[in-house]
Formats: C-alpha cells, sequence, structure tokens
C-alpha cells in the first residue's frame, strides 16, 4: 500500500506535466481529469489495509520514509492517518471536479490545459501536505501550493485578478515566512523534524513550546483565515475563477487548520494550552464579525468567502478547546466547509457567469427563471448555516459544545449567536437572490448544463450523508483525536 | 633610520607629493604627467619592499600603459591644452572624506606597526612569484585571463554602439 | 627598515585618491584618482608581505598583481565609457550625467 | 417490532422528501407523499395499538471520543398520541394540498417540503438523543421557512418565511446551549441517560432556561411569538401544519418529555409561567382586532400555546398534553376550514364574508365545533382540556398557579367574545361582498379532511374519561376527565365573553374593539423588536463591514502601500549622481571604519 501513497502524489504530478506537454488543448484537459480521476482512486484505496495502531498518538496507517537531503536531514517522509485521510480524499474529489469542470468551462477559454495542469501542481501541494510527517517537507509543500494558485488567480480570474493575486501571494507568503520561522524553532529545539517523533515525544522546553506555537499559529492563521487576518481571502475568492475559488474555499484553507492542530498542538501542546484563551477569542471573534460583515454584503462570491471566514473561526475554535469533542468538531467541520463552500461557489460561479453580475441588488427572482439552480443554492445556503441534519451542523454545534465543555460559556453564547447570524445572512442572501419577482439580469438564463450538474451532485450528495451518517467522518479520527488530547493534558 | 628607510621616505614624498598635485593640479596634461611619476614613486617603492616583479609590472602595465590610454582619452575629448577652472568642485567634502581616510588609516598603521623593524626582504625574482601565480592562484589567473577578455569586449562594444545595430 | 613608513605612504595615497574622486568633475581626472586609490591599496599588500606571517610566501605580491590587472581592465572599460559619454554629451562632468533613462 | 413502527414514522416521509425533491410530475408527486404519510400514520396507528410499556433503542452516530450522539427511538405514552396527531393533521394536509394547490406548478417540491416537515417532526416525537431530537427541530424551521415563503404572489410571504426561521433560530441559540449543558454534564446526549442523570440545581436551572428560549421560539410564546401571525403568509395548509400538530407542537413537546428535569427547577417554571400568562392573554387580545380570518386563528394558536405552557408551568404536562392534542385537532379543523372559505371568497379579509352559512353547510358545520372547541364550550373537546389546565392551576395554588389561572379565566372571556364574533361576522348575517354571494363548498379532497377532522375535534374530549388513555398523557394528568363545581367560572366568562359579541354584532358594531390599532398590531412588539434587536444589529453589521474593510483590510493595505512609499523615498535617495553616491560611499565607509575603531577602543 505503501506505493499507493506515492502515488496519491505522483499522479496528479504526472498529469500535470502530461497536460502541458500534450499540445492538443482538448487532449492535454483530458488527461489532466483522467489523472485527477486516478489519483481520487489511490487517495480512496488508502483506506484499505491499514497498519494497525503502534504508537498512542500518531500511528499513521500507511507510510514512505526515505532520506531525501541528508545534508540538512531533509527526509521524505509521508504517512496517513484518520486524521488526514478524509482530507486527502476531498482534495482529489474538489480537484477532480475542477477537472471535469474545466473540460468544458474555461473562463474567457483561455488556455485550459494549463488550468487544469495548474489545479493537479495544487492538488500535488496541497495532499503533500496533509501527508507530510516531517516538518521540513510539510513547509515545502506548503509553499508549492502557492505560485500555481496565484497564476490561476491572476490568469483566469476576473477584472481586479492581477491585484488580488498579488494580495494573496504577499498575504499567505508573510504567513508561510512566521510559519517557517516557527517550525525551525521546532526543529532547532527538538533536534529533528520528524513529526512522528515530536508528537510521541515533544522535548521542547515550556518557552521553546510557546514561542513556537505563537509563531505557527500566526503562520497558520493566515491561511485558514483567522480574524484578523483574513482580508486576502475575500479579494482572492472574488476574483479567483470558479474553479480556483472551489479550491481555496474547499481544501487550500483547511491547510492551515489541519497544521494547526496536527503541528501547532501536536508538537507544541503546552503552547497551545497557554495560547488557547486567544485563540478561541479571535476564533469567536471571527464568527461574529464575518457573520456581521456578510449581513452587510452586497456581493455574491464576497459574502461566500465571508461566511468562509466565520466558518473557519467554528473550526478554530473547536481547536482552542483542546477537547476530543473541539477536535472532531474542528475535522467534520473542515470537511464540511470543505464540501459545501465548495458547492457554494460552484453555484455562485454559474450565477456569475450567467447573469454577469454577482451584486444582489441586481439579482433576485432567481427561482421564477432558473428553479433548479435556485434549489441548490437554496440547498447550499442551508447547509452552510449548519443546519441539522447537514454536513455543517456536526462541525459548528460541537464547537459550541466543546466550549462549554471547556468551560468558556461566554465563548459559547457568542458562537452560538454567530450560528443564528449566519441563519440570518444565508436567508438575507436567498431572499434577495430567489424570491420576489425576476430581476432583469436574471431572465433568460442559459439552462444548467449536464456537466455542471456532475460536478455538483457529488457535493450536494456528500453534504447529505457527511449530515446524516457523520460518524463517516468521526470514527477514523476518534483514534489519533484521542492521541492529541492525551498530549495536550500529559501533565 | 637606515639607508632603506630613507630611500623609502623620499620615494614615499614623492608618490605622495606627485600624488596631491594629480588631484590637485588645472591642467588635465600635467595631472597625467604627476600621475606618471607618483605611480613610478610607487614602483620603486615596491623595490624597497622586495617585490621586483611587481615593480616592474607596474612600470609597464601603469606608467606605459594606463597613463597614455589616460592622456589618450585626454586628447580625444578634445580637454583644453591649459589651465581649466572647471575641474573642480567645493573641496570640502573631499578634504574631510580623504583626509579623514588617509589620515585615520596612517594613524591606524602607526598605531598596529610602530617603529617596528624587519629584515629587509630579499629582493624577490620572478620565479618565486611565478611558482605561486601557476600553482596556487592558477583558477584565479584563469578567471583574470576571462575578465581581461570580457573588459575588452565590453570596452569595444562600449565605445562602439553601432556594432550590432540594426541597419 | 620600518614597513611603517610604507603603510603611511599607502594610506596618504589611498586618501589622496578619495579626495580625488570626490573633488573632481572631469572623469578623465577621476580615473586618475582611481588610479592613485588602487595604488595605495597595493603598496598595502606588497608591504604586508614584510610583516604579515602568511601561510604561502609572496601571497601580498600575487594580489597587488591581480590587481594591477583588474585596474588595467576597469581603466580600459572606463575610457571607454567616458568616450561614449563625451560622444553623446560633449563634456565629460560627471555632474552632467543624467540619472533617469535616456530618452 | 415497535422500534421498527416507531423508526419508521420518520423514516417513511424522509424517504419520500428525498425522493420528491427529484420528482416533476404533479401526480406521482401526490401518490407518492400521500402513500408516504399514510404508512407514517399507519406506524403510528399500530404503535398506539401495540403500545404496552416503554422501549428506547438507537446506535452510535457520532463519535466525540468524549460525548457521543446516538440515533435511535424512544417510545412512551405522549410519544405514541403525537404520533398519531402529527401522522393524522399531516395526511389531512397532503390530501387537502392536493386541490388547494391545484394550479401552483410548484406543487411537487412543496409535497417534498410537507413530507420532509412531516419526517422532521416525527424525529422530534420518536428522537432519544437530545442531539437527534434538535435535528428534528431544526430541519421542521427550515421547512416552515420554506413552505411559507412558498406562495410567490404575495410580495411579504419571504419576509414572513425569514422572519419565522430568524426568530426560531435566536430560541435554538439557547437550546443548543442548553443541550450543550445537559450533555455535558451527563457525558451523554442520550434522553434517557439525562433524565437519569443528577444535576445540580444551578446546572438544571442553567440548562432548563436556555431549553425554555428554544421552545419560546417554537412554541411561540413572548416574546418570540412575533414570527406565527407573520407566518399566515403560507398556505393555508401551511398554516394548518404548523399551527396544529407540528412546529409549535414541538416545543411543548419536548418539555413534557423532559418534565422531570423542569420539575427540579422551580425557577425555569416560574418563568414558563409568566410567559404562558403573558402568551395567552396578548394572543387572545391581539386575536380581537384582527381583521383576516387566519390571523385570528393564528393569534387564538398563540393563545392556546399559552394554555399548554401554563399548564407546564402548573406541573401537569399530561394536561398539557392533552391539550396540545385537542388543539391539534380543532386548529387544523379550523385552518382548514378557513381554507376553503378563503377558496370560496378568494380573499383572506373578514369583511368580505358573511352569510356562508346557507352556501357552505358543511364547512359552517365543521366551522362551528371548531370555534366551540376553541372557546372551550361543552361538551366538544376544548372544554375538556382547557378545565383540566385551569383546575391543575388551582390545584397548584402558588404564586405562579395563581397566576396562570387568572390569566387563563381571562383568556376563556376573550376567547369567547373572538370564537364567537369570528363565527357571526363569516357565517351569519348577509353577504358583504359578491364573492360571499356566490360561494360554494370547495372539492372532496377540500371536504372530507374537514369533515374527518371534526370528528375528533368535538369527541377528543370524552377520551379524558378513558382511564388507559389519561394513563398514555404521562404524568400530571389527574385533572383530565374530573369535573368540578370550580367550572362554572370559566364556563360562565365564555359565555360572557359570547354575549358581549352577540350583542355587539347585532348592534353592527363587531369590529369595534377598544384601542384597535394597538391590538391589532399585538402591543407594537414587532416594531419594538425591529428597534431593539433587527435595527442595532444591521447597523452593528454595517458597522462592522465598514471597520472591517477600513481598518483591517486597511492595515494591510497600508502596509503595503507604506512599503512601497518608503521604497520610493529611498530609491529616491539612491537615485543621486555620481558625487554625491561616491562621496556617500566612501564617507559611509569612512563612518563605519571609525564605529569600528571607537568599539574595538571601547572594548
Amino acid at each position: 500500500m505503501n506505493a499507493v501513497l506515492v502515488a496519491v502524489l505522483v499522479i496528479p504530478a504526472l498529469g500535470a506535466l502530461a497536460s502541458v506537454v500534450i499540445r492538443s488543448d482538448r487532449a492535454g484537459r483530458v488527461a489532466g481529469t483522467v489523472a485527477a480521476a486516478l489519483s481520487l482512486v489511490a487517495a480512496a484505496l488508502l483506506a484499505v489495509d491499514r497498519a494497525p495502531a503502534t504508537g498512542d498518538r500518531l500511528s499513521p496507517w500507511h507510510q514512505v520514509d526515505v532520506a531525501w537531503v541528508p545534508a540538512v536531514q531533509l527526509r521524505f517522509h509521508v504517512g496517513v492517518d484518520g486524521v488526514s485521510y478524509p482530507l486527502v480524499v476531498l482534495t482529489a474529489l474538489l480537484t477532480l471536479l475542477c477537472c471535469l469542470y474545466s473540460l468544458w468551462q474555461v473562463p474567457g477559454e483561455r488556455n485550459g490545459r494549463q488550468l487544469v495542469a495548474l489545479l493537479l501542481v495544487v492538488e500535488v501541494g496541497i495532499v503533500g501536505v496533509f501527508l507530510a510527517l516531517d516538518l521540513i517537507l510539510f513547509f515545502v509543500f506548503f509553499e508549492l501550493v502557492l505560485l500555481p494558485m496565484y497564476a490561476i488567480i491572476a490568469g483566469w480570474g476576473g477584472p481586479e485578478r492581477r491585484a488580488a493575486a498579488r494580495k494573496f501571494v504577499l498575504y499567505t507568503l508573510f504567513g508561510s515566512v512566521i510559519l517557517l520561522v516557527g517550525l525551525l524553532v521546532v526543529v532547532t529545539g527538538a533536534n529533528t523534524a520528524d513529526l512522528v517523533t515530536l508528537t510521541e515525544s515533544s522535548t521542547l522546553g515550556a518557552n521553546a513550546q510557546r514561542i513556537a506555537f505563537v509563531l505557527l499559529a500566526v503562520g497558520f492563521a493566515v491561511k485558514s483565515p483567522l480574524w484578523p487576518l483574513h482580508t486576502w481571502l475575500p479579494d482572492a475568492h472574488t476574483e479567483a475563477p470558479t474553479v480556483g475559488s472551489v479550491i481555496l474555499a474547499g481544501v487550500l484553507l483547511k491547510m492551515g487548520t489541519y497544521g494547526l492542530l496536527r503541528i501547532g498542538v501536536g508538537v507544541a501542546p503546552d503552547g497551545a494550552r497557554w495560547a488557547s484563551p486567544v485563540l478561541a477569542g479571535l476564533a469567536v471573534a471571527a464568527i461574529l464579525v464575518g457573520g456581521l460583515v456578510c449581513l452587510a454584503q452586497t456581493e455574491l462570491k464576497r459574502l461566500i468567502a465571508y461566511s468562509s471566514v466565520g466558518h473557519m473561526g467554528f473550526v478554530l475554535l473547536g481547536i482552542a478547546t483542546l477537547t476530543t469533542t473541539g477536535f472532531q468538531a474542528a475535522l467534520i467541520g473542515n470537511l464540511a466547509h470543505g464540501v459545501i463552500t465548495g458547492l457554494l461557489f460552484f453555484l455562485a460561479g454559474a450565477i456569475k457567469d450567467r447573469a454577469h453580475t454577482g451584486d444582489l441588488g441586481q439579482l433576485g427572482g432567481l427561482r421564477e427563471t432558473a428553479p433548479v439552480l435556485a434549489g441548490l443554492l437554496g440547498f447550499a445556503a442551508i447547509a452552510s448555516l449548519g443546519l441539522p441534519g447537514l454536513a455543517g451542523f456536526w462541525g459548528e454545534a460541537f464547537a459550541v459544545v466543546a466550549a462549554v465543555q471547556r468551560g468558556w460559556p461566554v465563548a459559547a453564547v457568542l458562537a452560538a449567536l454567530g450560528g443564528a447570524l449566519a441563519a440570518a445572512y444565508f436567508l438575507r442572501l436567498l431572499r434577495r437572490a430567489t424570491h420576489g419577482s425576476a430581476a432583469p439580469a436574471v431572465v433568460g438564463l442559459s439552462p444548467l448544463r449536464r456537466y455542471e450538474l456532475a460536478a455538483w451532485v457529488p457535493l450536494v450528495l456528500l453534504a447529505i450523508a457527511l449530515g446524516l451518517v457523520p460518524a463517516l467522518a468521526l470514527t477514523p479520527s476518534a483514534h489519533p483525536v484521542r492521541g492529541l488530547t492525551a498530549v495536550t493534558h500529559a501533565d | 633610520m637606515t639607508v632603506a628607510d630613507a630611500l623609502m621616505l623620499a620615494l614615499g614624498v614623492i608618490a605622495v607629493g606627485a600624488g596631491a598635485l594629480v588631484v590637485t593640479s588645472t591642467h588635465l596634461v600635467r595631472a597625467g604627467f604627476y600621475l606618471v611619476v607618483s605611480l613610478g614613486a610607487t614602483a620603486g617603492l615596491y623595490l624597497m619592499l622586495g617585490a621586483e616583479l611587481v615593480a616592474w609590472v607596474q612600470v609597464l602595465l601603469y606608467v606605459g600603459a594606463v597613463v597614455i590610454l589616460l592622456l589618450f582619452a585626454v586628447m580625444l575629448t578634445r580637454a583644453p591644452i591649459g589651465a581649466s577652472d572647471d575641474l573642480d568642485r567645493p573641496r570640502w567634502p573631499g578634504v574631510l572624506i580623504g583626509g579623514g581616510a588617509g589620515l585615520g588609516l596612517a594613524a591606524l598603521f602607526v598605531a598596529a606597526y610602530g617603529w617596528m623593524k624587519v629584515p629587509r626582504p630579499p629582493s624577490g625574482t620572478a620565479e618565486r612569484l611565478g611558482e605561486q601565480i601557476f600553482s596556487v592562484w592558477v583558477l584565479p589567473f584563469e578567471v583574470v585571463g576571462v575578465l581581461l577578455l570580457a573588459a575588452l569586449v565590453g570596452a569595444i562594444v562600449v565605445s562602439r554602439p553601432d556594432i550590432g545595430a540594426r541597419r | 627598515m620600518h614597513p611603517v613608513i610604507a603603510y603611511v605612504i599607502a594610506a596618504l595615497l589611498v586618501g589622496l585618491g578619495v579626495y580625488g574622486i570626490l573633488a573632481r568633475r572631469n572623469a578623465i581626472l577621476v580615473l586618475m584618482a582611481v588610479e592613485l586609490l588602487l595604488n595605495g591599496v597595493n603598496l598595502v599588500l606588497v608591504a604586508a608581505d614584510t610583516t604579515v606571517k602568511a601561510a604561502l610566501p609572496a601571497t601580498g605580491q600575487a594580489f597587488a598583481l591581480f590587481v594591477i590587472v583588474l585596474a588595467a581592465a576597469e581603466i580600459g572599460v572606463g575610457l571607454a565609457i567616458v568616450l561614449q559619454l563625451y560622444r553623446m554629451r560633449r563634456s565629460v562632468a560627471v555632474d552632467e550625467v543624467p540619472l533617469e533613462r535616456v530618452p | 417490532m415497535n422500534v421498527a413502527l416507531a423508526a419508521a414514522m420518520p423514516l417513511a416521509p424522509l424517504a419520500a422528501a428525498l425522493v420528491g425533491f427529484l420528482l416533476r410530475s404533479r401526480r406521482s408527486a401526490a401518490a407518492l407523499a400521500i402513500t408516504a404519510t399514510s404508512a407514517a400514520l399507519l406506524a403510528a396507528v399500530i404503535l398506539a395499538l401495540r403500545f404496552d410499556k416503554p422501549v428506547s433503542d438507537g446506535y452510535r452516530a457520532a463519535d466525540f471520543v468524549d460525548l457521543t450522539v446516538e440515533f435511535g427511538v424512544r417510545v412512551n405514552g405522549p410519544t405514541t398520541l403525537m404520533a398519531l396527531a402529527v401522522g393524522a393533521v399531516a395526511l389531512a394536509v397532503q390530501v387537502y394540498s392536493v386541490t388547494y394547490l391545484r394550479d401552483d406548478d410548484r406543487y411537487a417540491p412543496y409535497a417534498a417540503q410537507v413530507s420532509l416537515f412531516t419526517a422532521a417532526m416525527m424525529t422530534v416525537v420518536v428522537a432519544s438523543d437530545l442531539v437527534q431530537l434538535l435535528i428534528g427541530w431544526e430541519v421542521m424551521g427550515i421547512c416552515s421557512y420554506l413552505l411559507i415563503g412558498h406562495d410567490r404572489r404575495l410580495p411579504e410571504a419571504p419576509r414572513a418565511a425569514v422572519k419565522a426561521f430568524l426568530v426560531t433560530r435566536v430560541g435554538d441559540v439557547g437550546f443548543l446551549l442548553g443541550i450543550a449543558v445537559l450533555g455535558y454534564h451527563a457525558g451523554t446526549f442520550r434522553i434517557d441517560d439525562v433524565l437519569a442523570h443528577d444535576y445540580t440545581g444551578a446546572q438544571l436551572t442553567a440548562a432548563c432556561l436556555l431549553l425554555l428560549a428554544g421552545v419560546a421560539g417554537k412554541s411561540a410564546q413572548f416574546p418570540l411569538h412575533t414570527w406565527l401571525p407573520d407566518a399566515m403568509a403560507g398556505p393555508t395548509p401551511i398554516s394548518a401544519l404548523i399551527h396544529a400538530a407540528t412546529m409549535v407542537a414541538a416545543g411543548v413537546y419536548v418539555v413534557t418529555q423532559l418534565f422531570p428535569l423542569f420539575a427540579q427547577a422551580p425557577a425555569a417554571l416560574t418563568v414558563l409561567a409568566v410567559m404562558a400568562a403573558i402568551t395567552m392573554l396578548l394572543g387572545a387580545l391581539a386575536a380581537m382586532a384582527q381583521a383576516d380570518i387566519k390571523r385570528v386563528l393564528a393569534w387564538s394558536t398563540v393563545s392556546q400555546l399559552g394554555y399548554m405552557t401554563g399548564a407546564l408551568a402548573v406541573k401537569a404536562p399530561g394536561t398539557a398534553m392533552f391539550h396540545l392534542l385537542t388543539h391539534a385537532a380543532f386548529k387544523a379543523l379550523l385552518f382548514l376550514a378557513a381554507g376553503a372559505v378563503i377558496h370560496a371568497v378568494g380573499s383572506n379579509l373578514i369583511s368580505v364574508t358573511g352569510g356562508l352559512r346557507r352556501s357552505m353547510p358543511a364547512t359552517f358545520a365543521a366551522t362551528t365545533i371548531g370555534l366551540a372547541a376553541l372557546a372551550g364550550l361543552p361538551p366538544f373537546s376544548g372544554f375538556w382540556s382547557k378545565e383540566a389546565i385551569l383546575a391543575a392551576a388551582m390545584d397548584e395554588g402558588t404564586g405562579p398557579g395563581w397566576l396562570v389561572y387568572v390569566a387563563g379565566a381571562a383568556t376563556v372571556a376573550l376567547t369567547g367574545w373572538y370564537a364567537t364574533s369570528l363565527w357571526l361576522q363569516v357565517f351569519l348575517g348577509r353577504p358583504r361582498s359578491p364573492a360571499a354571494d356566490h360561494a360554494h363548498e370547495p372539492g372532496p379532497a377540500m371536504r372530507y379532511p374537514v369533515l374527518l377532522l371534526a370528528v375528533p375535534a368535538a369527541l377528543l374530549g370524552f377520551a379524558g374519561l378513558a382511564g388507559g388513555f389519561v394513563d398514555r398523557l404521562g404524568p400530571g394528568a389527574e385533572e383530565v376527565g374530573h369535573l368540578s363545581a370550580a367550572l362554572v367560572v370559566p364556563l360562565g366568562l365564555a359565555l360572557a365573553g359570547a354575549a358581549v359579541a352577540w350583542v355587539m354584532w347585532r348592534r353592527g358594531r363587531a369590529a369595534d374593539v377598544p384601542a384597535r390599532a394597538l391590538l391589532a398590531d399585538a402591543f407594537h412588539l414587532d416594531a419594538v423588536q425591529a428597534a431593539v434587536v433587527s435595527r442595532p444589529v444591521s447597523a452593528l453589521a454595517g458597522a462592522v463591514r465598514r471597520a472591517d474593510e477600513t481598518a483591517v483590510d486597511g492595515a494591510v493595505l497600508g502596509t503595503g502601500a507604506a512599503a512601497l512609499r518608503s521604497g520610493t523615498v529611498l530609491a529616491g535617495a539612491h537615485r543621486a549622481a555620481l558625487p554625491r553616491a561616491a562621496g556617500a560611499a566612501l564617507g559611509g565607509a569612512l563612518l563605519l571604519g571609525l564605529a569600528a575603531i571607537l568599539l574595538e577602543w571601547v572594548r
């Protein structure tokens, strides 16, 4: 099975290469999509034939560990476990859907095979981040994502794409620099970069842990993004092409929360415990600010982007509680947000492509002219506001439960009110966009195409499945999460 | 105070004196000739310090080639033969920085070496230095060769902008 | 023999060179001052052979040779530039070299 | 077997809903919805017949390591009755809707939404776990949102739909937190375990008060009642569904299920009593001044819900359950009958009706039964349950008990007034518009549900005399079916209210209620809500958005701009002519050297 582990990384890379090398645009796109499909199969296969848990804390199902650059002690150490597996599959799935979508639709009909290739490179980076068990390798993959994403936004985005792409790159690069310092603090302090070793027995002193955690948290907070380090997100989302937004919201943000949980909490548990009240405070602020800004927002994609700020606030609140409930909530919240916001951005893209505007003041009456699209938008919005029975519920409700559990009633109350705010702004969105009489912008929309439905239906089904059978995501991660809290409570 | 010291002092006075004239003379051409004197005196100093090869290279290259080049340049730029009054700009920054650098360095050297006495080095031959250059310093030597070539090409290209221009 | 004499001479030459670079307007005179400065440096290198116990003999002299060669290269390119400047602007005063892009 | 039946009650409509969203054809959508709802009702009937002892079963659905969530079923006496009521009303609504929405091209999703609504309510009824209950609870909320916003011709429908969901959602914040407190301390969310857990008084009070916020939202208790009258914008069958057996009943039902907890939290019960007293009076007063048939019924629902919560507040959950059931029957009847009237005259306004007694005899008879039950006239069902509540309040005897009793008695008089007034204005006298003149009975699919519902609305009260039925209502049903001399007071008040209404109607001033504007607007509580909550939140949202864009993002952009500017400045400083540049470089070197020497010297 270790070959599969490598294949998950290699197949998309080869696919990217193939789609660039092949001269024909069409064939290039197809080759890339096939690679994306194969990597999804490989990712799904990772669940087969798991190794029995050996360590208490981090015991990968499969792992590959070879020396890469011995001079700087860089090892190619990758592995998958219950925390990373769902995210890897989600990444592969979203990439496949985006490639599939790009088979037919590329913004401005500009060079589709290059877009597909960039998507695949991004996939390599993100999957690498989720699989890496070596801090330096983690950082390498973390940075690998940046430039292709920049190219996607700058190459295929909206009218203000260059400024947005520049802001995205500079801002997240700033976060990466701080992250790198944090990683190096850990690596030099513990004299190893191996995540398994570091998680099993942390040899860092209390002060080093605090410094490391603060640096790591700031680095990851930029990516997540945590208020007040979020302002790159709305611009990037608004200007990015549909598939870029989907990947950005669906999985790219997850690198931040995943990193915070796996590295921040795993490597510097004492630092995490020390900083967790501040983190929780910021998370709650993110929930409320995200909600309130959405309530006053008038642009469709910007609104969804700000809603991401709120949702990631719930995820970070879950992590900040340092309880198993919180971690589990954060993990399933991560997945749910990926699925639902991915769907929302697909739909927003479809609406903007058709109506040529994302201004809520100019939309309206969508359910009169495009009932299926309006219905799907309604579904996605309802799922996103955390309706119980759909995927978003578990992460948000149990982040609140975890806050109660941790003894932070104020945070719990404010976060729950943030949930009500989410309902308010999504219903406002639906009221503006779908109800009422048809606005001129939405008259005569072209009907939904089959490939669009093909890209959306898996996400719809996944949102329902995760909502009704949360065990899908929660059962694999139960053991690693128990290990993580064992770290944070070991004293 | 030995004869060598006296000689060095004398040569030094010539070198510094001529150097001072180089940077203050109002005649371009004269400045060139003062430079010859200063460089020549320095070559003498090299001889005194046992660096025979360096001294002769100095004479050949500097006095022979560089100064000639400079004089060519003076002529090619149609510099006035007589005194010209627009050669200098306000002096005080130059005096301050130049004087500071010169006197400061001198003070440093004096502080470092004082009146230390060393035996007069044997007058070295080209053989000793050649061995060094072609064994230890061979790679820099090659690189310097390449650099010279590059400078040559560069000088030609810069002075002949018509080369390579589209017609 | 007292090496400090050579050193002080070298220091004074450097000082004169610096002064010349700063005080002269004519590009050719600036180049001459640069030569003076380089000579000062060379003198330090050669004098160092007598005072510094180096691992290799005559290192200073070797360096001095290299510096001389470099000076020759420098003066060649420098003069080429000066000539070009003269051709373009009929003047070799360094103050008047425009820093913005030549139209 | 009982477990399977209980599981089938939510699952059948759920399956129908999921499939139904994909259907286009009206006929198959109707068939599917009616079949599934019938199946749920059938399961409920069989379960009610087979029920012998409480059962509970489930599986672990979500593993949060420290806490687990179970999906399962939990059946006890009230469950079986509630399921019956839900199934019956849902089936009636589904059948009725086929005709009522004959000309609606969005019938198929509508039917699926009603199925989902039924499934959600059934989930609340049988849930064995608080989180599972919350799922049903909120799905119901979103279904109400979808269904209230269904009517595209009403401009106020989207607004009302949003309001209904948001107000209940605000209450649900408390509900979620209450569940979190209960589940955290008990270490599980299973209702049986939660009920068995030994909480401290403070924990219980906190949890119960938080739960009450959710209950107030769902069951339209003051101050979260404002959504209910506006929810009339939905199609009439939906009003029946929301007002009778689902949604508003859910809050009361949940409190009866969790009553052992509330019984130990007297502070929460006192709050509930105050809430109930205000709600019933407010609802009745507002109902008196409405000009719209459906709004009269809506405010009467608010008022009747006050009775139910009042019964809960005086520790008589069984009695509350009894009133819930009778109310479900007569309110569903009243709404469906009102739908027939609206269908016939084409308007919701009372002023365009009149004299419908002759043209719509069946509807007249059914409405008469329903209004009599609402007013609490014997022997109709409402009489029995209302008497039981007032008797229970009197027995309780403490402050909250008397509060509930006095408010309840006053409300009886007001209810008698507005029920009579409505009855007289709509059915008696002479037609007041051409439409009322030409009114006629609706088709059989609309008529039969009404007539069938009239049976329990009239007779369900007598069930209170049957011991088996009373046992099923759960604890606190001692007063059900026992009449005492004290019933003279409320009965007299009801008759007095009716008499006043009759006198006013005879004088042709039926609509001349004192302080009409104030009452019709329900003491301007909507405006208060807007001023206290909505507008500040909007203003805050705008301010936060501006702050986020100017301050937070401004800091980021400012950093970029400042870097660029300082770069330009520095570049300008570096763009010096050769003399200055050389001077700076050489002077700098000199300074560095001096600094090095100084440092060395200092050391």
